[in-house]
């Protein structure tokens, strides 16, 4: 993300060009580093609880809740990182999701997972619509305005779905919900298809941003507006465009994720913090980075519950967001930018 | 030393200095504030002179962040670590150790801005800007929230409830129910408040902080301490939002993690100086009037709604999306807030 | 004795070698051209000297000091101030706040750094627009308002970064009279980026030419622009490094 | 233009707003006027909006009901048959809302206050009431700390959290020795906040007291938890015979999802001072999930005829079954009647003396009649142990209270 202070970045204008080799090194070695950190973490965990079932079902539910937090992720790494517009309502817009899946459910009797079909379209819907009438244009450019407004339309929908649904917790029932033994751990149905759907929609995106027009479109944008405009592609489209699609995969994350959590109004809240330290570990506009990074939370959330038992798991997620923020803002997979 | 005049742009008529230093206009325009403040809790009925005095708690947090993202251009969404450090610290001294709240006050005060300079220090040294700078506050202020709730010194979720004493007391600052003196001990610290971000905003340091907001490194190229200036700046926002907590736990006599920590008090702290104008003296004064105001009026109407309104009996949640509503408007409408749009008008 | 020295300056942007090895001295009271085509690291050079940057490898001493590393704002209070190529004033003052300010590190009384800030104001010819808030000011206007801070530090070495683009030839006369007058009567050292040749030659005691990072040669002024590496570099072949 | 208009409507909202903010409460002749004429004025304060709001509701509605129940029989008599009238706040659940309607109840004139459902807002309430001088009945409040600080006019009609986590011990090895499984090792599953822990500490001291090793204990934040699943691992690898959780209505749902899934070899799923394991509506969502679950709590006193025939009113008027709180707050409001009756006047100060030294036959389960110890705690609340049997929450023991006989064991083990 270019250094959004008002002063020009102190580099020379021209972004040297890149070697594929540093970089490629680089990536091994700090996925090694990674991978180290966490063996160990898993073998503290071990003697500290001493109990092998008890880690290994931790690290099983940690992977399954952390392909929860990648789908989620997945939509805000493609706005926050591709168009550096800091979406904090997209926590909220999930709720909506949810509540859209709930309703149908509970009208319709459908199957949750056929909700993507309306959730999809609908949240694209939505988001194209806050992007043009809230945040495109000279209003949403600054950095201050996208927080304030992001922030005020999350207080509008957590609320408004409070006025009109009451904050009563509900719950979206899967039928045919299973779960089968893996070596002792047990693995829930429902986190199975969060966790695959994760990987179908991460795929599906890397695919649309790698091999589409669209997608190349959406890049050029990301790495250069300016230029992107010169060589003829409508940035403004774009931009409404890829605001609207990570909506649109908040729509997904709402189907495939509804049966697993309680719906209530305030729900949005809690995986909105989780969602840009996922963004922010796995590297800014990087989908697979958002993947990993929401397996690694999923993990830091379970061992955070063995290694201090009282606390709450989210207090690790936060450690680790502020230890990523100072050391390595541009994330694990991320360019080092200006 | 010859004096060379270069052909000066054409058109610039020469203009005036502004007759009185706007630093003393000012104060002037506080202190007939104040003034006509002191009456207002005697003629207020009971009900609405607890809201005047959570306006004055609105105003004090609103200040504080104003100085911080306002004036220093460091946009904060976490002020709720400042808030419930000032809360916690002031209750924390007088449950345990019977220490009057005014001492309790300062130590808290001290401890937020220590702690703002801790974290200050190294977002600054780690370079981190704008939107990393936010979620790192909001990500500090959540951790202290999570520790506090498990951390058996600080009561755990119970947190503290303040001691009743039966007569009222300047030095414990405990007065009977419906006594007009939290309104003003309320009103000198928040005329406090505004004084000091007048003096700071007009001296040196805020003319250095005005230029670092603006240019960072143009400032510094010019010899602006920029770390020193900045951590002053977090340092003395971080105190004044630390007062509004430790007066906020004198007047509720009670604070626990949610009410001293919880996001909701950081964004609190934002709204009414973004409605009533970032970065302005007077935006988080109008701003908090604003927001005070109309927390009590949809309260009230949602108790006894008018017919047309009376599906929203006992739903809550309004009075936050009216709010809301406000913040998007502003925003977009008025970027500079209501001062700011106003004090731009009549300067041209 | 030399006020300014750098030493095997090296600075490098992921793998592109703004500055390689750059080396020379400036005795005090000394104005020295500094020119090149662009892309040279010529801005760069000026970011590393007053502490924008901080060098990969070599040393910078300033007033007998080394200073490599140190944070621009403590080389400015020492006296070692840089203008910049694209005007920066602080949006929310006016002309005379933004002067003043520059002039806050000195310890003056209020009175007197409001009257060391009009002098200076009114030594560039902006005298009319103080009160004005610096936005309003046009480009031209914008230029001397740079100039004007930097001599409100009233520094010993003055780092000039093209102060004469964009002005009209009638302007730049009176400039380089008051740069002149600066050495003569406050004794500042001067370095100044500048492709004005006429004003470079006027000015300038000696000359230095960086190409792609290195110190290609240095000298008079005369001596400089007929040595034939400069005129290569200048006029010659099509440059290796894509300089878009 | 569209910034000047907006300037002008937002600045008259502001005169209007801090000019006469909204209708202002009953006149400001101050809380005596409002009590010495028309009906007497009792406050009630319950989360009517927030994520509470369905006991909330509850509650309001069987506090309004023992209030319609005195007027019937003639309102107060010793007050020449004033009638009753209760006022009514909403907490949404909040401390700092809480304090602010319990001001503005007291400034109306309320003799006496009943509530809050939250442990939280009855803090700030009891606050407000003792500076008041105003007696304060809770109703449903879980902590123990309001009545351990030496207010005088706080009461609780309840158990406390203490007694209730008390009896479940006693409860526990009593059942379990007579089915012949006696228990060893108890598991303790809470949330983190004041409530579950505070269960969790006062069970953990009566159990080692009764020699029952209790352990390990295991919390978790009821606000973001998702799922519990590693944890009732950690109780499976631990050996426990007896899993006891303590939590609200959610997340207690999530650990009845996480035990059907691990299968913990248990011979027991023990609540105590559960929020959902003695609620119908859990059996509804959790299906066979929940059979054959303990809970250990207050509850309605099903074999008292006068407590089914209110139940059956509120069935009756509102459709769905009357939760204990709401009769709770139905004899929370008689306590406060009775007091104003036996002491003849609405001055707070006397009734908050009748109310100390009161004797009033609860609907819910007791020892005896509602009577208060000198730190507020109502002394023959007793809480009951309840299992739910083929679809029913039946209370199970001890023999006089009982409706059936307690089957000690899981449905996933023989």
């Amino acid at each position: 993300m270019t250094n959004t202070t008002h002063g020009a970045p102190l580099a020379p204008e021209v972004s040297p060009p890149q070697t594929k080799t540093k970089a490629g090194g680089g990536f091994l070695g700090r996925a090694g580093i990674v991978g180290g950190v966490l063996v160990i973490a898993i073998v503290i965990a071990l003697l500290r609880s001493g109990s092998g079932l008890v880690v290994w079902q931790s690290v099983v539910t940690g992977i399954l809740t952390g392909g929860l937090y990648g789908l989620i992720a997945m939509g805000l790494t493609l706005i926050f990182g591709v168009l550096d517009i800091v979406n904090f309502a997209h926590g909220a817009l999930l709720a909506v999701a949810m509540f859209i899946s709930f309703g149908m459910v509970s009208a319709t009797g459908m199957h949750p997972y056929l909700t993507l079909v309306i959730a999809i379209p609908a949240l694209f819907l939505i988001g194209a619509a806050v992007h043009r009438g809230l945040l495109s244009g000279s209003g949403g450019k600054s950095l201050e305005n996208q927080l304030l407004i992001t922030l005020g339309l999350s207080l509008l929908l957590e609320n408004g779905l409070l006025m009109f649904f009451g904050a009563e917790p509900k719950a979206i029932a899967l039928p045919g919900d299973f779960q089968f033994p893996l070596l002792g751990a047990v693995v829930a149905g429902s986190r199975l298809y969060a966790f695959l759907g994760a990987i179908a929609l991460g795929a599906l995106l890397y695919w649309l941003l790698r091999r589409t027009r669209l997608g190349t479109a959406i890049r050029a944008v990301a790495a250069n507006g300016p230029g992107a405009e010169l060589v003829g592609i409508n940035v403004r489209r774009i931009h409404t465009l890829t605001f609207a699609i990570g909506t649109a995969c908040a729509g997904a994350a709402a189907a495939l994720a509804g049966p697993l959590v309680t719906v209530t109004p305030t729900l949005g809240e809690q995986f909105n913090i989780t969602a840009f330290v996922v963004v922010v570990l796995g590297g800014m506009g990087n989908v697979v980075g958002a993947l990993v990074g929401g397996l690694l939370i999923g993990l830091v959330e379970q061992l955070t519950t063995i290694y201090l038992g009282g606390q709450s798991s989210l207090l690790g997620v936060f450690v680790v967001f502020i230890l990523v923020l100072f050391l390595r803002p541009q994330g694990l997979f991320g360019r080092k930018t200006a | 030393m010859t004096t060379i005049t270069i052909a000066g742009p054409a058109g610039a008529e020469k203009v005036k200095a502004p007759p009185l230093r706007p630093q003393n206009r000012q104060l002037a325009i506080l202190a007939v504030l104040l003034l006509i403040a002191i009456p207002l809790p005697l003629v207020l009925p009971p009900a609405q002179g607890a809201v005047a005095v959570r306006i004055l708690i609105f105003l004090l947090m609103a200040v504080g962040w104003n100085i911080m993202s306002g004036f220093g251009g460091m946009f904060s969404f976490g002020h709720a670590a400042y808030f419930g450090l000032g809360a916690y610290t002031s209750a924390y001294l007088l449950v345990k150790h019977d220490v009057s709240p005014w001492i309790g006050m300062v130590a808290g005060t001290a401890v937020a801005a220590a702690a703002a300079v801790l974290i200050g220090y190294f977002s600054f040294r780690y370079k981190l800007q704008g939107a990393y700078f936010a979620l790192a506050t909001f990500a500090f202020a959540e951790m202290l929230r999570l520790i506090v709730t498990s951390s058996d010194f600080t009561n755990k979720a119970v947190g503290f409830s303040v001691p009743l004493i039966q007569d009222s007391s300047l030095w414990m600052i405990q007065f009977p129910a419906d006594s007009p003196a939290y309104f003003w001990v309320a009103l000198v610290l928040a005329g406090a408040a505004v004084a000091i971000s007048i003096v700071f905003l007009h001296s040196r340091a805020g003319k250095y902080v005005s230029a670092i907001r603006d240019d960072e490194l143009a400032a510094a190229s010019l010899g602006a301490p920029v770390i020193r200036h900045k951590l002053v700046t977090v340092a003395l926002s971080a105190a004044i939002t630390a007062v509004a907590g430790a007066f906020y736990t004198q007047y509720y006599l009670f604070v626990n993690p949610e009410l001293g920590f919880g996001s909701a008090v950081s964004i609190q702290a934002i709204v009414p100086v973004v409605i009533g104008g970032i970065g302005t003296i007077w935006g988080p004064v109008v701003g908090a009037i604003i927001v005070g105001a109309l927390t009590d009026v949809t309260a009230t109407m949602l108790r006894t709604p008018p017919e047309f309104l009376s599906f929203l009996q006992g739903r809550s949640g309004l009075d936050v999306v009216l709010y809301a509503v406000l913040l998007i408007l502003i925003v977009r409408l008025l970027p500079k807030g209501i001062v700011g749009t106003i004090a731009a008008r009549w300067r041209r | 004795m030399s006020i300014v020295e750098v030493s095997g300056v090296g600075k490098s942007f992921r793998g592109l070698h703004a500055l390689s090895d750059v080396e020379f001295e400036v005795a005090e009271g000394e104005i020295l051209g500094i020119i090149g085509p662009n892309g040279a690291g010529k801005t760069t050079l000026f970011n590393v000297v007053s502490g924008a940057l901080t060098p990969d490898t070599g040393r910078v001493r300033f007033a007998g000091q080394d200073v490599t590393g140190r944070s621009p704002d403590r080389i400015a209070r020492a006296g070692m101030v840089r203008t910049f190529q694209l005007m920066r004033p602080f949006a929310s003052m006016t002309v005379l706040e933004n002067v003043a300010l520059a002039a806050q590190h000195h310890r003056f009384g209020r009175r007197k750094l409001r009257e060391h800030a009009l002098d200076v104001v009114e030594r560039v010819g902006l005298g009319p627009w103080a009160h004005r808030p610096a936005p309003e000011l046009p480009t031209a206007g914008l230029k001397r308002l740079e100039l004007a801070r930097t001599l409100a530090t009233t520094p010993k070495v003055l780092l000039l970064d093209e102060v004469l683009a964009g002005l009209v030839p009638a302007e730049r006369e009176p400039v380089l009279d008051l740069l002149a007058l600066l050495r003569e009567q406050e004794g500042v050292t001067l370095l100044f980026i500048e492709h004005i040749m006429a004003a470079v030659m006027r000015l300038a005691d000696r000359v230095l030419v960086l190409d792609q990072g290195r110190v290609l040669a240095v000298g008079s002024p005369q001596e400089v622009t007929s040595d034939a590496r400069v005129i290569d570099a200048y006029l010659g072949e099509e440059p290796t490094h894509a300089d878009a | 233009m569209a910034a000047r208009k907006l300037i002008a409507a937002l600045g008259a909202c502001a005169l209007l707003a801090t000019g006469c903010g909204g209708s202002a409460p009953v006149g400001a002749g101050g809380a005596a006027a409002g009590r010495d004429e028309g009906p007497v004025k009792i406050g009630a304060l319950h989360p009517v909006s927030g994520s509470n709001a369905v006991d909330g509701q509850q509650m309001r509605r069987g506090a309004q009901m023992a209030v319609d129940a005195i007027n019937a029989a003639g309102g107060i008599k010793s007050l020449g048959g004033r009638k009753v009238e209760l006022i009514t706040g909403d907490t949404q659940g909040k401390a700092d809302i809480g304090q602010s309607e319990a001001q503005r109840l007291i400034s109306t004139g309320a003799v006496g206050l009943v509530g809050t459902y939250q442990s939280a807002v009855s803090t700030n309430v009891a606050v407000v009431a003792e500076r008041n001088r105003v007696p304060f009945v809770a109703d449903v409040t879980a902590t123990d700390a309001v009545y351990a600080n030496g207010y005088r006019y706080a009461f609780r009609i309840q158990p406390g959290s203490a007694v209730i986590a008390t009896a479940a011990a006693q409860y526990l090895q009593q059942v379990s020795q007579q089915a012949g499984k006696p228990v060893r090792k108890v598991a303790f599953l809470h949330e983190q906040s004041d409530f579950g822990s505070g269960a969790a500490d006062a069970f953990t001291e009566a159990a080692r007291g009764l020699g029952i090793e209790v352990g390990p204990d295991i919390s978790y934040d009821a606000t973001t938890v998702s799922d519990l699943t590693a944890q009732v691992t950690q109780v499976k690898a631990s050996g426990a015979d007896v899993l006891a959780v303590a939590g609200y209505y959610r997340d207690s749902l999530l650990a009845a999802k996480a035990i059907a899934s691990v299968k913990p070899d248990l011979n027991a799923v023990w609540g105590v001072s559960n929020g959902a394991y003695d609620q119908p509506k859990f059996v509804a969502d959790a299906g066979d999930l929940g059979a054959l679950y303990f809970s250990t709590n207050y509850h309605y006193d099903a074999n008292n005829p006068q407590t089914t025939a209110l139940r059956e009113q509120y069935q009756r008027t509102y459709g769905d079954p009357m939760r204990t709180g709401a009769v709770l707050s139905y004899d929370a409001v008689q306590v406060i009647a009775q007091a104003v009756e036996k002491a003849a006047s609405t001055d707070p100060q006397q009734v908050r003396d009748a109310i100390a030294a009161a004797q009033v036959a609860p609907l819910t389960v007791g020892n005896g009649p509602i009577q208060f110890a000198d730190n507020g705690d109502n002394r023959n609340a007793l809480a009951v142990l309840m299992q739910i049997q083929d679809g029913q929450v039946k209370q199970v023991y001890p023999p006089e209270k009982a409706e059936s006989r307690p089957e000690y064991q899981v449905t996933w083990r023989p």
